[in-house]
This record gives C-alpha cells, structure tokens and sequence, in this order.
C-alpha cells in the first residue's frame, strides 16, 4: 500500500542538543522551524556541509518532532567528521524528508528490528510506529563492541526487548547480529533491517529461509539524494517492461528504465532493473532485491 | 507593446544568453546526468529561475548501466561511473518525453552514442520533439569503457559525430567536450568548424580511487569521471583556452558551486555555465549564482552579463553575432 | 659482520624498493619542487626516513622562474607556476650540488630542457657528480609556456629526451610523465622503450584560477600546475593504466598525504609513491606514510611491500625483475 | 647585523583561549608546551589544517611567552576559516618560528610602526622590543572601518602613541593609513610596516621620499612556508651572480640563483633576483626590493 509522501523540501536548521554516546558516534538535536509535518520512520536527510565544497551526507532521521529532529553521525571520513564536529548554536541546511522509508502496517504485529551499527538510526521512529500500532516488537542489535552499542535505553524505554551481539562478545552474542537472530528462533511476523551491505544480504537469506518478509533499509554511495542523479542504484526485480516490481511506498514519475537479466544466489536467471536507493527506496522488500 | 511602453528595471542587469537559437533567461544550465529532468529537483528550487536543464543522456539502445557503487566521494568532489543508465530512444520519446513539456525553464536534450550513425539517428528523433528546445551532443562519456570518450579525443570521429547531428536537426546544437587530451581547444575549433552552435567545456576528467581495505576500485566500473570544486582549475583554464580558439558561445562547467565559481568562468569567456555536483553541495546553488553575478554586475556599473564575458581572457575574439 | 650476524626483525615488513640501479631503504621520494634540496625540510623531519629527495628542476641556463604571484591555493589542492627558477647547470654544478652530499637519504638530481640536446647535455654533467645518485626527466613541466610539456606530450619528443638522457649516463634514469595528455600509457611505454628505468607518474594537472576582483589569473604566468589531493584519483587512475602498460617500476606521485593515499598508489601498481604538496599540508606526511604502510603490511601478515603492488589491478603484470 | 636564528621545529598546539575581537577576526591562543626559546618579532608559523587536505596558512606570531603563542586570523577563505572556527581544547600542530624578522636594533629611536589590517599582528612584539630598547615608537593604523581597528590597546598599554586612519573616516584619519602618515610629518628614524601588498608599496615610496630607512613585512601566497617550493617569491636587489643584497637577517644555504634586469619605478635598469619571502624574509629592507 503506498504510502502519502510528507512533502520534502530544504531547511534550514540550528544545532541545539549535541551528545557523544560512544567515541566517534555523535548526536545532534536540530531545531527545524521550518519542519511542520511529521515524517515517516527510515525517511533520511541530505545534509549539507557546513563549509560547501563536499556533496551533502545522507542521514537517517533518527527521531523527529515538531520543529525538530535529531541525527546520529557515525565518524567514517571527512564529510562525517565535519558534520560531528559541529557546536551548538551552528546552522546547518539540508533536503527533508527524504526516501519513502518504512511501512509499519505491512510488518504484522510481532516486528523483528535488526540493526547493525548506525543502522540503529533508522529504526527508532519505527519501533515507536511499531508500539503504537499496538504491535510487539524485539530489537536485535549490533556492533563491534559493547562500547558501540549506543541508544538502546531509548528502544528499551518503549518496552522492546533488546537482544545484542558484538563482535568480539563483550556484551551478549559473540558473532553477528544476523546469527544472534537466526540463532534465537522466533517466528517473528515481519523484519525490519539496516545495517551494513553484508549483514543486510545475511539477514535477507535468514528472512528468506524462515520465510519472514522483511523491509531492508539500503546504504550506498550517494551523490543527489533525490533521485536526479543515478548514482545510488541497486538492482530490483523489475517486469519484462524494466518497471520495478513491488516497491515500498510511492513511485512518483519514475522514468522508463532498461531491464536486464541476472543469475542470483538464489535464481536462476531473472529479470531486473537498477532502482535508485534514494528515490526508490531506501526500504525495500528483501525478496525484490537482485543482489 | 505599444511606443516602447516595456518598462524594464534600469538597475536590473541583463543575465540573458542567445545560445544559437536558444534563449536563456538566465546563464545557467543544469549538467546532464545531475539534474535528472529537473522534476527531481523541483521540491528544492523554483525552475523557473534556472536558465535550463540539460536531460540525462539517451542512447539509440536501452542501456541498464554500470554495476554499482556509481560514486565515491573524494577531496572535494566525487567520482562517477553511471555508464548512461536509460530506457534507450524509443522507449524514452514514447513514454518519457510529453512529461517535460511543462517545465518552465528550457530542457536540452542530451544523446550520446557508440558510433556516428548513433549520433545522427537518436538526435535526429530527439530533435524533432517540441518537448525539446536544443540537442547537447555528449561526445564525451568517460565511463562506458573506452567506447564513448573516443569521439572528443579522436579529432575525426568528433567532426564526424557532429557533422551527422548538424545535418539532422535546425535546433541548436551543444558539442560536449572532453578534457581528457592533450589540445581540448583543437577539438574545440573541429566541432565549431563542423557545425557546432555552442560547446560544453568540460565533462568530467577521468579518475579511479581504490578502497585500500578490499583492495580493489571503489567504483563498480572501477574508473569514472571526477567532478566538483577538485576540477574546477582545470575547467577554467579549459574555457580560457577554447574561448581563445572559437567563436561559439562557450557553456563552461566543472566546480562551479558559488557566484563567484562562475565569475571565473564567464570571465574565461563562458557565455554561460553550466551546474552539475554544485547541486549536490547545494540544491539553492543556481539561484545563488544568479543572485551573486547580478550583484557583481551591478557593483560594476555593468548593464549586460555578456559586457563581462572574457574581460580576464586577453586573447578572447568574442563570440561572434 | 660474520656469520650473518645481522638480526632482521622478523615482524618488520620489507619496504625497501629497487628502482634500476638505485635501492631506496623507503619507498618515499620527496616530489622534485617540493623539497628543495632537503635541508629546507631538516629542522621538522628526520631525512634518513626518507627514501630520498629528488632536487628542483635544473636546465642549462639560468632561470628567473615566472612573475609572481606564483601560487594560488584552490579547493583540496594548490596551482603553481614557478617557472623553472634555477641557477642553470654551471653554476649548479659549481656551487650547490657539493652540499648535497650529508643527505642521509638518496638524492635524485632532476632535469627540465627546452630541446633534446638540452636533456643530454644537462643529464650528462649532472650524472656525472657523485652527490647525484639518480636522475629523474622532467619532460611535463606545465609551467614554462608550451615548451616545456611538449616534451611529454608529444611521443616523438619524448621518446628523443628519453634516449638522449639514456645514452649520457649509467645511473638510474626516472622519466616523469605528464597528465596533461589523451593516452599516458602510450606515452609511458615510448619512455619504457627508449630506455628509462622507472616512470613518475604524474606531474601536474594543467589549470587556472581566475582572481574574480580584479579580472586577470590569479598567476603571474596565467595557467599553473594543479597539485594536491584534488588530483589524487587522476593520478591514481594513470598508475593504474601505466602499470597495465610497461614492466618499470613507476613513482606514483599527485596528492598524497597520508599511508591510505600512498596504498591506493602501490595497490594501483606503484613501486615507490613520490610525495610533494602534501608535505604543506603535513611536514611529517612522509614518516606517517611509512609507518601507516608498515602497520598496512602486518596487519596482513605481508612481509614485503612488493607483495602488495599491483594488487588492485588485475591487469598488472608485475616489475621486471 | 645578523641575527641568531631561533631553531624552528614542529610543535603541537593545544587552543586555550579564543577572543574575536570584530566579526571574521578571531585571537587564539595556544600553549605549545615545545615552545622554549623566544620568537623574534615578525616571525611566522606555519598552521595545519586540522583535518589536512590543504595546504598550512602562515600566520604572523602575534604574542609570545614560554609555552605560550597567540595568533590574529582574519577569515578570507577555507583555511583561515577553518582556523578561525577552532574551539577551546582542540589540537592543531605548526612549524615555528620561521622567517628572519625585524631587526629593531637597526630602526633607531624613534621608530614608526606602521600596520594595514591584520598587519597588525606582526608588530605587536615588535613594539614591545622596541620599547624594552627604551626606543620611541608610533603607531598608524588603518582598516576599512573603525570595527576593523582592533587591539589598538594593546600597543597603548606599551606606552605607544597610536593614530588611526579608516577608508570611511568611522575613526581618525579619513583615508589611506600610508597618507595619514605622509600628512603627519614626523622625522621618524625607522619605520616597521605590515599590511597590503599595495599599502607597503606605498609605504615604501613615502619612506624613500622621505628618506626614512623602513623594514617592510611582506606577504605572498604561500606554498611549504620553510622555502622549499620557491612560491613566494620577491624580486630583490642582487649583484651579478644572483646572490641578493642587504637582506635582513641570516642567509642559511641561499642556492645560487639567476640574476635579472627589470625597469622599476624608481630605478631605470636595475639587477635584481627572486627571493623567497618565507625564508630570506618576510621582512626586507624597503629599498632593496624591485618591486
Ligand atoms: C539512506 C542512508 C542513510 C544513512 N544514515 C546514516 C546515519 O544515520 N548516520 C551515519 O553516520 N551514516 C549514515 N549513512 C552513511 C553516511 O551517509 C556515510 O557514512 C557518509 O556519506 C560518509 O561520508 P564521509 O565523507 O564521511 O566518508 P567518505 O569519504 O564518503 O567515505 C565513505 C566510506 O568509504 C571509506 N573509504 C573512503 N576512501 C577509502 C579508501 N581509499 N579505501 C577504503 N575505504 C575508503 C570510508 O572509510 C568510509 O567508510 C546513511 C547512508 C544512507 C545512504
Ligand atoms: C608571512 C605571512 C604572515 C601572515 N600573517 C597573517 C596573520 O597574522 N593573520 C592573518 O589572518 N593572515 C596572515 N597572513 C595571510 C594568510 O596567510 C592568508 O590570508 C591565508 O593563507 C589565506 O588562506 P585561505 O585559505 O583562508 O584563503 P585563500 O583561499 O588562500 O584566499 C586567499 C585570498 O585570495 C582571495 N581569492 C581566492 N579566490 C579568489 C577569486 N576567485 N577571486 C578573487 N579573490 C580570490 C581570497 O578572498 C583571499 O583574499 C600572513 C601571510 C604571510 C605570508
Ligand atoms: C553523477 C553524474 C552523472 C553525469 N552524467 C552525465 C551524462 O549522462 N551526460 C553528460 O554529458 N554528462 C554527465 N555528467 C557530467 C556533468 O554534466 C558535468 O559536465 C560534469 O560533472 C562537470 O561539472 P560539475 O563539476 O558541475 O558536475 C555527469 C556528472 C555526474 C557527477
Ligand atoms: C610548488 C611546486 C613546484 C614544483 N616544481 C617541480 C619541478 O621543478 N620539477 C618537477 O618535475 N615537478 C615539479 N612539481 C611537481 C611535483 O613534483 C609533483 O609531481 C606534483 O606536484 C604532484 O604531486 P603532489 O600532489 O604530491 O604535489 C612541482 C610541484 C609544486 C607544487
Ligand atoms: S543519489 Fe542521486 S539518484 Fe540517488
Ligand atoms: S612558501 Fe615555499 S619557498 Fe616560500
């Protein structure tokens, strides 16, 4: 069911709450005058630089109110670095909101949240949709280490069980986050996941094995963030006419696309077009993927 | 309009540009592939205060692209390897086209090709849509294998893909060129001479970066083309060296983010310029590049943007009437 | 030392480099320009940690260098032209090359020329002093009008420096190589052929920045050289396409700073990494460099530095030992 | 008289104090725990970029003590913008002291100090020798507008007379610093100037009329700052074989150098050879200079 898309245009935003919950993760608390409707869980930002010169970042919107919303900033290079940099009292512009983010009606009513690393981001507007649906959720998260482990008081104070891996065991699971799922066993009705490229193709064979649906929140090098560019893309099954099978949420004026055929781990030979995580996405359907 | 009754505002400088037969209002055209068709961007800008959007590039044959990652960010700018993703020319006028008519800027089409006939035959049809106001020639595609940018480093081919499009189309005709040779303003003098009624100056300047962790290209084409502020030195003095050779008015482009970005250009002897990453960095950046070159032009006492183009360019002709 | 006395640690890779005849402890040379002679350097760096400098230009007679302003700083990187200022080869020879000698480091002399007999005749009487330990061709100097990188940019000419510099001396002989060109690799394997020892690729990328207030290039000279991490990914991409090309070691050189930036060179296929703006940005870049691509090794149970070069590039077919 | 040259090196910097005394002027001040000896007025740093990717920016030594310098940044571009946004606490490293300096011993006693802008900070230790000298010292100081005048009171406090001139006339002299100067008419028996390249050209044309020996700081674009690159170059008085004449302060390893012949203003035909600011100046004697 396609979701009304929140009207997204550019704002400008002032730096008002700044907290470092784990070295080199940072949280920023914006104030967004501009920024009336409510957005949609898994919907990001393009945030620009401060100083220009650098394509803007994307950003999931991690939580949002009236007026304002807050992002947390993963140091990976220097575009995150500037923005994890920035004090209090700095302005900032960005594109919101971006994506159509989430479906929280079409997870059931015991939703698997499977986050790894930053990936936590995206998820907890849609754990607090999950809860108001009345639905049960657990959040399976993950890191490198317990220290990277931030923000899951905030899940837990919703009343979601948190369940948590590290890599090197120093808080629960010792392994992935993916194999704490499959390990656990529960006969979740829906998955949400975000995380890494190579945890968000384990978790698809784990989904598609317990026959789970799950919505897949995608990362990739971006360029517009607004669907201009076709830097972003990511092959989706698409029909014999290259047009994309099953998205979530709305296609607005998607160009006619080429269609290719594609021997995937799981397939033989299917037909699919690039889609762009942007503008398509950046939540997909796990089964529609042509990884 | 009767006894000269238009009234127009004698502070207000003129930022329009003729471009062959092309009129812009403004001097600012939105790169291909980074615009998309401008719709993408419309939540972001009014359009109508863009010069034009120049569409993604179409090809005779429906093409799916290059495998990802297609970017990567590096020290101010990216890289890109799209690889001209687009449903191919049939599929694109039947179904793609009648959505541009109602843009409120102008919209130049944009083909690229794997041989002259290619180049004849897609601009021949693209041409001759209303939807469409003028035809850039991509020549000049560093990121489909060594295929594409073959034709503006190949002085033959570049003449011989121009001379094709000329013969099929009165529209005005943009030739792309690329800064990937050795004497960009010899093929610059070739595409002019061949029929060309304005050049793009540049493309993008090919370049690789390599993700030390996997050991391999971080792109999935393992090269591409590098944009942004890193490349404008190199496009400026591109301009300055083709606004020395031709008579044609010049789009220059390569970095251009701010107003003064394109005072460099223009003072290079750009007629006009044109936007592609400075989008990404700032989706208000081509309102700002016109707000900050009438301000200029007014602290200068001058009426006219084009009293401006080439004033740094000593060897600049002008471009002819 | 009897019996083998000498104790390697095991655990400390290998980062020595054989380029021709010369053997560098590390694989790090100070861009030619950059470094002056290396006593510029000494108060905030140890020069043994170097692999070795390579000196400013020298032609046969003297230069005044360009007018200033001869820099001008733009986005991730610099423009230069500062015009080959040098005393010419006879006053060189007399009075500044003895001092080279307490270099704790290699030191590669490094000749420009106007001419072919030029490149031999300086190469010639420069070889010949035993402070010079190599010899690096700077045919692709983008700053001396058009003479200058016709050199590089022209197969014949640079295939006549080449030989021409061979036939005077026995010492390692470094042609470094212009980005400024359609096909690098074409003009890589003319030197390979005409009998240079290793390539540095690249020099710098031809640019211009215009000083918008004042409406004239912001260089005395008008263009300059583009230097810096703007050109990173350019010059990675012509290590990569060069590797593919020739079995000399090449010196991969444009906009590094740091050990991630020396390991996207050596993984395109770099032998040694040539370091020249970057010690602006950092004075220590070159001991980091090391040490970072030390770490890079271990962390990966690599003995040598050699088992990595190339190693992004399918293509590579490896150095001729 | 050659000087000592205070051995430069590499040193870290911790901010600890930050002051912006008029809006894109900002002071820092740093403790270089490294920093033993004293620098000599007119000295240099080169500062990092705290992130790298470009090039250090050479900043005059505006104040110094043991373990102790201040910097006066003006904000013109990224680099000095990035400097100027640094915070309390944070870390930057610089190469210090460089250049050769004033020579006060040689300016007399009655010296004129005469600043455009931000060439104030070049003078301030300046003003301070000179006084320890028990010499008398003026002040003329010109910027755009009276807001741009700042840290006059530190020169006031060293017991120095100060007159200003502002482009708008917001305060003192209406005009160019280098005419109120000429208008004021004292026989000063050295002058010190920093600011403009077009200020110090005039500085020097009223010097040379008014026969007043002047040391003048100069500035170019800067490459490495140490002299190795030959970026910042002058042309400068040499004899036949290049080797440049009257130069203040020690010459360490001056190479050899090509000699030229240039039309001045001044001078009809005169030798002359490029210097490198950074290292056999900043600061040159106002007639040898072949500007
Ligand atoms: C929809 C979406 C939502 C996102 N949400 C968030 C979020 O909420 N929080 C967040 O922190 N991030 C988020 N991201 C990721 C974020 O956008 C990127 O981390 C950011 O763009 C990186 O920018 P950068 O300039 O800091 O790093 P870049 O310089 O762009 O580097 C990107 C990555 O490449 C690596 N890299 C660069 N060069 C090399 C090399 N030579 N060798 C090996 N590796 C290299 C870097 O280490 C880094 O991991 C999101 C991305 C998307 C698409
Ligand atoms: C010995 C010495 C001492 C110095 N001491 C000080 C000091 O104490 N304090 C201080 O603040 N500065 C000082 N400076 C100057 C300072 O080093 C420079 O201002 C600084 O390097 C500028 O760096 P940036 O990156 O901020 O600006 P850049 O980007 O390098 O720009 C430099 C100048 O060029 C202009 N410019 C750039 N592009 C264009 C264009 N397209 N058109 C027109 N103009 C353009 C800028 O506006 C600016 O005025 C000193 C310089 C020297 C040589
Ligand atoms: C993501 C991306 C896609 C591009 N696609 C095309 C294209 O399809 N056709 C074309 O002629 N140029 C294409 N270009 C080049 C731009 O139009 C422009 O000429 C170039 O990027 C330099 O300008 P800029 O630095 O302002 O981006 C592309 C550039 C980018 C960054
Ligand atoms: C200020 C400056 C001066 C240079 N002078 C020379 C030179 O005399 N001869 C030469 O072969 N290369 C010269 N170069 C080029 C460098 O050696 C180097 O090849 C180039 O700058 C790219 O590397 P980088 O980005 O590390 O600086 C110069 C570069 C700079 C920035
Ligand atoms: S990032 Fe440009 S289309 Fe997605
Ligand atoms: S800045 Fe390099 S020599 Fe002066």
């Amino acid at each position: 069911m396609p979701l009304a898309q929140t009207a997204s245009s550019v704002h400008a935003a002032v730096v008002v709450d700044r907290r470092e919950p784990a070295p080199g993760i940072v949280v920023l608390g914006l104030r967004v005058p501009s920024l009336e409707e409510s957005v949609r869980p898994g919907q990001f930002a393009m945030v620009a630089m401060p100083s220009g010169e650098q394509a803007a970042v994307a950003l999931a919107i991690y939580e949002a109110g009236a007026q304002h919303l807050s992002l947390m900033i993963v140091v990976v290079g220097t575009r995150t670095a500037a923005l994890a940099n920035l004090a209090i009292g700095e302005r900032i512009e960005m594109l919101a909101p971006l994506g159509n983010g989430f479906e929280a009606e079409t997870l059931g009513d015991d939703v698997a949240l499977v986050a790894g690393g930053v990936g936590i981001a995206s998820l907890l507007l849609l754990a607090a949709a999950v809860v108001r649906r009345g639905a049960r959720a657990c959040l399976y998260y993950g890191a490198r280490a317990a220290g990277a482990l931030v923000e899951s008081d905030r899940f837990a104070r919703l009343g979601i069980e948190v369940s948590n891996a590290t890599d090197d065991g120093s808080r629960g699971y010792r392994g992935f986050v993916t194999e704490l799922f499959a390990a656990e066993g529960r006969r979740h009705s829906g998955i949400a996941g975000c995380g890494p490229t190579p945890m968000l193709r384990r978790l698809a064979e784990v989904a598609s094995q317990r026959r789970i649906p799950a919505q897949l929140s995608l990362e990739e090098p971006f360029g517009c963030g607004v669907g201009a560019c076709w830097g972003c893309v990511i092959p989706h099954a698409a029909d014999e006419n290259g047009a994309p099978q099953n998205l979530i949420g709305a296609t607005r004026n998607l160009p006619s696309l080429a269609v290719g055929h594609r021997r995937t781990t799981q397939r033989k030979d299917e037909r699919f077009t690039y889609v762009r995580v942007c503008r398509e996405g950046p939540v997909f359907w796990s089964e529609e993927l042509r990884w | 309009m009767v006894n000269g009754a238009v009234r127009v505002d004698p502070t207000e400088p003129d930022l329009s540009v003729r471009i062959g037969r092309l009129e812009l209002r403004y001097p600012t055209l939105m790169g291909s592939g980074c615009y998309g068709s401008g719709e993408e961007y419309a939540p972001f800008i009014d359009l109508s205060l863009l010069g034009g959007v120049v569409l993604k590039s179409v090809t005779r044959l429906p093409r799916l692209g290059n495998d990802p990652p297609r970017l990567a960010a590096v020290p101010s700018g990216m890289l890109n390897a799209i690889g001209l993703q687009n449903p191919g020319i049939d599929a694109y006028l039947e179904r793609d086209v009648a959505k541009f008519a109602d843009r409120p800027c102008a919209v130049i089409g944009s083909v690229a090709g794997f041989s002259v006939d290619d180049y004849a035959y897609v601009t021949k049809r693209l041409a001759a849509r209303d939807e469409i106001d003028a035809v850039e020639l991509n020549i000049s595609c560093p990121n489909v294998g060594t295929e594409g940018e073959t034709f503006a480093c190949d002085p033959e081919l570049a003449e011989a893909a121009t001379r094709a499009a000329r013969a099929v189309t009165g529209k005005t005709l943009i030739v792309k060129l690329s800064p990937n040779v050795t004497d960009i303003a010899r093929i610059a003098r070739i595409a002019e001479d061949a029929g060309a009624d304005a050049l793009a100056v540049i493309n993008t300047v090919r370049g690789m970066a390599i993700d030390v962790e996997r050991q391999r290209p971080r792109l999935g084409n393992g090269s591409g083309g590098l944009s942004g502020a890193a490349i404008r030195p190199i496009a400026v003095l591109a301009v300055y060296e083709v606004a020395q050779a031709v008579r044609i008015p010049i789009v220059g482009q390569g970095g251009i983010e701010t107003a003064r970005d394109a005072l460099e250009f223009f003072l290079a002897g750009a007629s006009a310029v044109g936007i592609g990453t400075g989008n990404f960095t700032d989706a208000q950046a081509p309102v700002k590049v016109v707000a900050g070159v009438r301000d200029y032009l007014i602290a200068r006492g001058k009426t006219r943007l084009r009293d401006i183009v080439g004033a740094a360019n000593p060897a600049f002709a002008g471009v002819r009437a």
